[in-house]
């Protein structure tokens, strides 16, 4: 199976990075913060995790407060790449295709046991999926669950923007008080 | 010492008016994207205006804006899409040397007529034009202009009722 | 007729005021979001996230598992993997996290369940990057060896981070309550 | 030639770079307010976290995306026709700042004031149909194709009510002076051209909100059904261009029906720019309150309002002005 | 040279560089776009005979906005136009279009 | 496996397969499978001559899963939570006609307690997938603040399901003889409570969207379906039922305790988006007078029959179990041979029956139109 999935890996030239415009490291961080403070997901949901992805742009969990509630319709608009669901072999071609549409600073969350591995439909003699969303397209962060809950989600966009500036920004959830919400 | 500061910049202006039209009217003629020579259209457009704007007639050339980018180039955008929307429909391809001859010929020969009466025969003019009210200009067109206006407007009507008409008569043959 | 479609727009015009009172009023009322690294839901029991083992009742660093097996068997999608060793065998070999789900398969097909002597953990895999939460492991433990986690927080960079080794998962936790 | 010339040359170029970056401030506190209010609507505190704690409540979130927006990366779309592609953000953003030199923003705040100044506002606004035409064109993309097309038919359409409207208000007033037009009414509700012609109001509202491309008749950009209409394939900056020329293009529509109906900076106590900024400010408000309202409409019922109801309640307006003005 | 005659020099060039691109363009669209360039240049004329000289003013700005008008029905009509011909001939090339029925 | 990833503009097989009519000027526009209107992964060729849409054809198989294969690999536990993913939005109704059918195969009695647990939570979950339904649908056009609000509600009642079910949305909760967990008084407490909670909910739903000018104008006489029509395409659930045909399978072949509840099937004549509109709208008022009911006659006892087998191996021979889910009738035809793993199972998802409607009726309507037709099938690709 890993061979075969092998096919569906391709260098990833087309998506060449440009050069920043200004390079230097104080603008470099501030823009960077800025990126990790406004990280628009694009509307992409392929299967169950959708629905949660669904809920955490909705009233309970807001990820507006984080600036991530732009949910763009089109690939050129956003940054994050937000794989909820499973990657039929269909689908994979246009997953990478639609990475490949991003332009360039973009990040993936790979959200789901589907997406990081094939989750819960690897078997024997399985043939449609794709085992796992980072054999086409690199991923940043990896969420599990089968689904997530939205507060997992959020903690992945907390990963992305500790990837970003190399902070956490918030705290953690352990000294949290409970909402009666 | 102002004044002349300010005709300077008022040279300036026309000239660089006068440039903008130049090569607004070139990419419009030779242009082989048809939406590129209606971009130089608007150029030109827009270049008119300015010249209004200089000779002391806002509305007009505010008018100028208004019906022309604003209308008449929406609409020929308009037609541009709806008859030749990709590449290919328009003017790609070579055009034979002999078509650009006569055609050189014919847009030179009113050049040398005109151009040599508009440069040997100018008539009096003044540099400072006077700036006209909106009102006296509508009071104009209803009193002293009535007929050319009315005329004018039953011509939008007909163009109007024309193109619905025919747009009709398209959708009919569907 | 003209007079009904007047009537029905104007119907409709105080449709779309009425439209936009509730959302004024809804503009007004409390919100309900939870903010949530702040704070967290009230409602994560009975939630049910990725199995953790329990420490038996004496020894708060030893599990209830007896290594039967019966999770391994029943888990859909083969993500757990243990290995035991007989307690008079001494020297068992060490077995790494397994990779993939194959690995994992034949693996668990492998250990056969010892059934004489009460054999003792030596390791207890299961690999999150699997799971689909079904529940059914803990269900069948006979020993009630297994339990949820309300660990919903989880994202890590690497899918690695994910096969959990539940046994020094437990022995942390252990450490951390006697502190 | 000499008198041609506006005699503040220097005061237009000093008030273009005001207008900018009022341009500017003004699309940053309009990004963060849709989104606070479009949360509240949604009982959810919108923007929140993102900022220092000295600036609480996200206020520093319009400037992350700003910023965020500037360092993307620019992409021009294979078989785009790339200069077409860069022009149009940028003819969609230029007329929305020129249309506010001529804006008086209070009794003593305007940059030029001229005669014909609400001729040059419905003129200048009028070209960014053509921006976003060829937005749509340019890009090579279907669905951009489709969204410039509506975008044309609705722009034309809904040219021709708001013209007719504005008219009346100008024979009422007899100038395209906005300057006069807003002191010829008084400081009163009840002196307001709103009063005497709440329909030319109710008619320019909702073509304002179809002109700036606001839901319920945000047709060129529908979501749902266009992706993202005409800006589907821009990213970065000439997405940020469009995004500023909308909210641009908002408060001039704001601005006009302030001074058209609202008295523009009249007003009793407070000084006049104060009245006029809480006027737009109440407008722009409703706007918003609108798009989180509502379902979008679809494209023959937009044209069938704008021509089976807006055209023919402007004409009657027109002509009832015209009667109660001779008599 | 006085500046009026400035203004009716760049109003011929507009004329000849339209009549130079309706010879020149294919499609019929090319050839409004040339259209358009030799009514402005009447109406840059008409505006400069106007304004420079001692005739009086309105009558040009009103010349210039009939010009206006004409455009605006001309550019109405020659859309429905084409579209009727892109419709019956397939494309809008002038040089094309040879059959009197459609 | 070769797929070939270049960039092809010219479309790939499904579009090259997809000829463009003798028409000029038409347009071949692919929608999806990432466009915000359908959901998720299908994608549908459409030929359009300007906002007309002349034909158009839904390609599948984007979300495609094996769930049918996975059975015939998997014993019977283990394939108790698959059935749950075919459907995500209705859950608990995929679970329960799974573990039915095998129930039904084996003869088992199932206790009551554990009949009426199963009609309780499966109509919470029908009220949580209409509701993302209504949000979802009111987004495609073009509302968003409806989604906020059944988002709101739909969590409370994910709440108390997650309480006993222990997930959100995959459900894994139905056991062959029963139930996995017993349910308390507080979550019969909460249930009551949240029962309450939507009758004044449902007003402010009706003042927002369903009086709404602008959205009546939208739906009403949208994507009319004839009732024959649905017939030849198999079309079950609100769809048919917004048709003027009343058919329900809780009704017309009831099944587990549902003859012992006084409910309505909604249904409207109209046939268009309003009227399959409407009838979600008062479904979720019909589940909520089930749930309070059967939260009134409760019984005592197990739930989960003493004995329930833990690894089922039903006798040899094939069973249909039909229930009405969300979306429409849920068929699971299982064969099996005797072994720990079923021989065949076959899926009848309404998802597909109804989506194969669209093709006849999206003719001739306009793009936005069709967002809409689409949007009131309530689709979950499976």
């Amino acid at each position: 199976m890993a061979q075969e999935n092998q096919d569906l890996i391709r260098p990833f030239a087309d998506t060449a990075t440009d050069e920043p415009i200004i390079n230097q490291a104080p603008v470099q961080k501030i823009l960077n913060i800025c990126r990790a403070m406004s990280l628009w997901p694009m509307t992409f949901g392929l299967a169950c995790c959708a629905i949660e992805m669904m809920s955490f742009g909705m009233a309970r969990f807001d990820s507006a407060r984080f600036g991530a509630e732009v949910f763009r319709p089109s690939p050129r608009q956003s940054d994050l790449i937000i794989v909820a669901g499973t990657i039929s072999r269909k689908m994979a071609p246009l997953v990478v295709r639609l990475y490949e549409q991003t332009p360039a600073p973009k990040w993936v969350i790979a959200m789901g046991n589907c997406a990081i591995s094939g989750g819960p439909f690897v078997y024997k003699n399985q043939y449609g999926i794709v085992e796992g969303v980072d054999l086409i397209i690199p991923v940043d962060v990896y969420i599990p669950g089968c689904p997530p809950r939205p507060e997992g989600l959020l903690e992945g966009l907390f990963q992305v923007q500790k990837k970003l500036t190399g902070r956490r920004w918030w705290p953690l959830p352990e000294q949290a008080r409970t909402s009666d919400k | 010492m102002e004044n002349l500061e300010y005709e300077r910049l008022a040279w300036a202006l026309l000239y660089g008016h006068i440039a903008i039209i130049v090569i607004g009217g070139f990419i419009t003629v030779l242009s082989q994207n048809l939406v590129r020579a209606l971009v130089g259209l608007i150029m030109t457009l827009f270049g008119v205006a300015g010249l209004f704007f200089l000779m002391a007639a806002p509305f007009i050339a505010l008018m100028q804006i208004l019906i022309y980018v604003g209308a008449v180039s929406v609409l020929i955008f308009f037609a541009i899409m709806l008859t030749s929307a990709w590449p290919g429909g328009d003017e790609s391809g070579t055009i034979s040397v002999r078509k650009i001859i006569f055609a050189g010929l014919a847009a030179i020969a009113p050049a040398i007529f005109l151009g040599m009466a508009a440069i040997l025969k100018p008539p009096p003019s003044f540099l400072i034009p006077d700036e006209i009210e909106v009102g006296i200009l509508g009071r104009f067109f209803l009193e002293d202009f009535i007929l050319p206006f009315e005329l004018i407007s039953l011509l939008l009507t007909v163009a109007m009722a024309g193109a619905v008409v025919l747009a009709f008569e398209m959708r009919r043959k569907k | 007729m003209i007079v009904k479609s007047l009537r029905e727009t104007m119907l409709g015009m105080w449709s779309l005021l009425v439209g936009m009172k509730v959302t004024a009023v809804n503009f007004k009322s409390t919100q309900i979001t939870v903010h949530y690294p702040r704070e967290v839901v009230h409602s994560l029991e009975g939630y049910r996230g990725h199995i953790e083992l329990v420490p038996s009742d004496e020894d708060p660093y030893k599990p209830k598992c007896i290594a039967c097996n019966n999770c391994v068997r029943i888990c859909p999608s083969a993500c757990i993997s243990l290995t035991a060793i007989k307690p008079k065998k001494k020297a068992a070999e060490k077995t790494e996290a397994p990779d993939s789900a194959d690995e994992v398969k034949t693996k668990g097909k492998k250990e056969a369940p010892a059934k004489k002597a009460k054999p003792e953990l030596e390791s207890f895999v299961c690999d999150y990057n699997y799971c689909c939460l079904c529940g059914l492991c803990v269900q069948s433990c006979p020993t009630g060896a297994l339990r949820y986690s309300s660990n919903v927080y989880l994202a890590g960079f690497t899918r690695q981070e994910f096969v959990l080794d539940l046994l020094s998962r437990l022995q942390n936790q252990a450490q951390k309550k006697e502190q | 030639m000499i008198e041609a010339i506006p005699t503040q040359f220097i005061i237009i170029f000093v008030g273009l770079l005001a207008v900018m970056a009022f341009v500017g401030l003004n699309a940053i506190v309009l990004v963060y307010l849709e989104r606070k209010v479009a949360g509240f609507i949604h009982r959810r505190p919108g923007p929140y976290e993102v900022g220092p704690p000295c600036f609480p409540h996200g206020i520093l979130q319009p400037f992350a995306d700003g910023l965020k927006l500037v360092g993307k990366q620019l992409f021009t779309p294979r078989g785009a026709d790339s200069i077409l592609f860069w022009l149009a953000p940028m003819i969609s953003i230029a007329p929305a700042i020129v249309c506010f030199i001529v804006i008086p923003f209070g009794p003593h705040l305007q940059i030029v004031n001229t005669n014909v100044g609400l001729v040059l506002i419905l003129a200048f606004t009028g070209i960014n149909v053509l921006a976003l035409c060829l937005a749509g064109w340019a890009s090579q993309n279907k669905y951009g194709l489709i969204g410039a097309a509506r975008d044309i038919s609705q722009g034309v359409a809904y040219e021709i009510p708001l013209l007719l409207v504005v008219l009346s208000v100008v024979f009422m007033t007899g100038t395209f002076n906005l300057f006069d037009i807003a002191d010829g009414q008084g400081a009163w509700p009840w002196q307001w051209y709103i009063f005497y012609q709440p329909l030319a109001f109710i008619i320019f509202f909702i073509c304002a909100l179809a002109e700036t491309n606001r839901n319920p008749f945000d047709l060129p950009e529908a979501e749902s059904e266009l992706t993202a209409g005409f800006h589907t394939e821009y990213s970065g900056m000439g997405f940020a261009c469009f995004f500023l020329a909308e909210y641009a293009y908002m408060v001039v529509a704001s601005c006009i029906i302030a001074i058209l109906f609202l008295g523009g900076f009249q007003g009793p106590v407070l000084p006049g720019g104060w009245w006029f900024l809480a006027k737009v400010y109440v407008l722009l408000l409703i706007m918003i309150w609108i798009r989180w309202t509502f379902p979008r409409v679809r494209f023959d019922q937009l044209l069938n309002i704008c021509w089976k109801w807006l055209i023919p309640l402007a004409v009657l307006n027109l002509l009832i002005t015209l009667a109660v003005i001779a008599i | 040279m006085s500046v009026m005659t400035i203004y009716h020099l760049v109003a011929i060039f507009l004329l000849c560089i339209g009549i130079f691109g309706i010879a020149y363009r294919r499609t019929l669209i090319g050839i409004v776009l040339s259209i358009e360039l030799i009514l402005n240049g009447a109406g840059l004329s008409i505006m400069a005979s106007a304004q420079l000289t001692p005739a009086p003013n309105e009558l040009g700005q009103v010349g210039t906005l009939l010009v206006m008008g004409i455009a605006a029905a001309e550019a109405t009509l020659l859309l429905a136009i084409f579209l009727v011909v892109s419709r019956r001939f397939k494309n809008v090339e002038a040089g094309k279009l040879i059959t009197m029925r459609g | 496996m070769n797929l070939d990833l270049r960039l092809d503009t010219s479309g790939d097989f499904y579009a090259r397969k997809f000829q463009p009519t003798k028409r000029e000027d038409t347009l071949i526009l692919n929608m999806g499978p990432q466009h915000p209107s359908t959901h998720g992964v299908l994608r549908i060729i459409l030929e359009i001559d300007g906002e007309y849409i002349l034909r158009a054809e839904p390609v599948l198989g984007y979300i495609h899963r094996m769930h049918e294969k996975m059975a015939e690999v998997m014993s019977y536990p283990q394939y108790l939570p698959n059935p749950a993913r075919t459907d995500y939005l209705h859950g608990l109704a995929w679970n329960w006609a799974h573990v039915a059918a095998v129930e039904r195969l084996m003869g088992l009695e199932v206790p009551e307690r554990a009949e009426y647990i199963r009609v309780i939570t499966c109509e919470l979950n029908r009220i949580t997938s209409h509701l993302l339904w209504w949000g979802a649908y009111l987004l495609d056009l073009g509302a968003f603040t409806p989604i906020m609000y059944a988002f709101d509600d739909r969590e409370r009642i994910q709440d108390i399901l997650q309480r006993i079910t222990g997930s959100r949305l995959t459900y894994c909760y139905y056991r062959f003889g029963g139930v996995s967990n017993d349910i308390d008084d507080r979550f019969i407490e909460e249930t009551r409570k949240q029962c309450s909670r939507m009758k004044p909910r449902f007003k402010m739903f009706k003042d927002l969207v369903t009086d709404n000018f602008i959205l009546r104008k939208r739906v009403e006489e949208i994507g009319e379906i004839p009732a024959d029509t649905c017939r030849k395409y198999g079309a079950t659930g609100p769809v048919l039922r917004g048709s003027g045909v009343p058919y329900d399978v809780r009704r017309a072949e009831p099944y587990s305790v549902y003859d012992r509840f006084d409910f309505n099937i909604p249904s409207y004549d109209t046939c268009d988006a309003m009227g399959r509109y409407l009838v979600r709208m008062d479904e979720m008022q019909e589940s909520i007078k089930i749930i309070e009911q059967a939260l009134d006659t409760l019984p005592e006892g197990d739930y989960i029959m003493p004995k329930a087998p833990k690894k089922p191996k039903p006798p040899a021979g094939d069973v249909y179990f039909a229930l009405e889910g969300a979306r429409g009738k849920i068929g699971f035809h299982l064969v099996s041979d005797g072994d720990k793993s079923p021989y065949r199972l076959k899926l009848r998802a309404p998802g597909f029956s109804n989506l194969s409607l669209f093709s006849e009726v999206s003719e001739g309507v306009l793009i936005a139109d069709a967002v809409s037709i689409l949007g009131s099938l309530d689709l979950v690709i499976p």
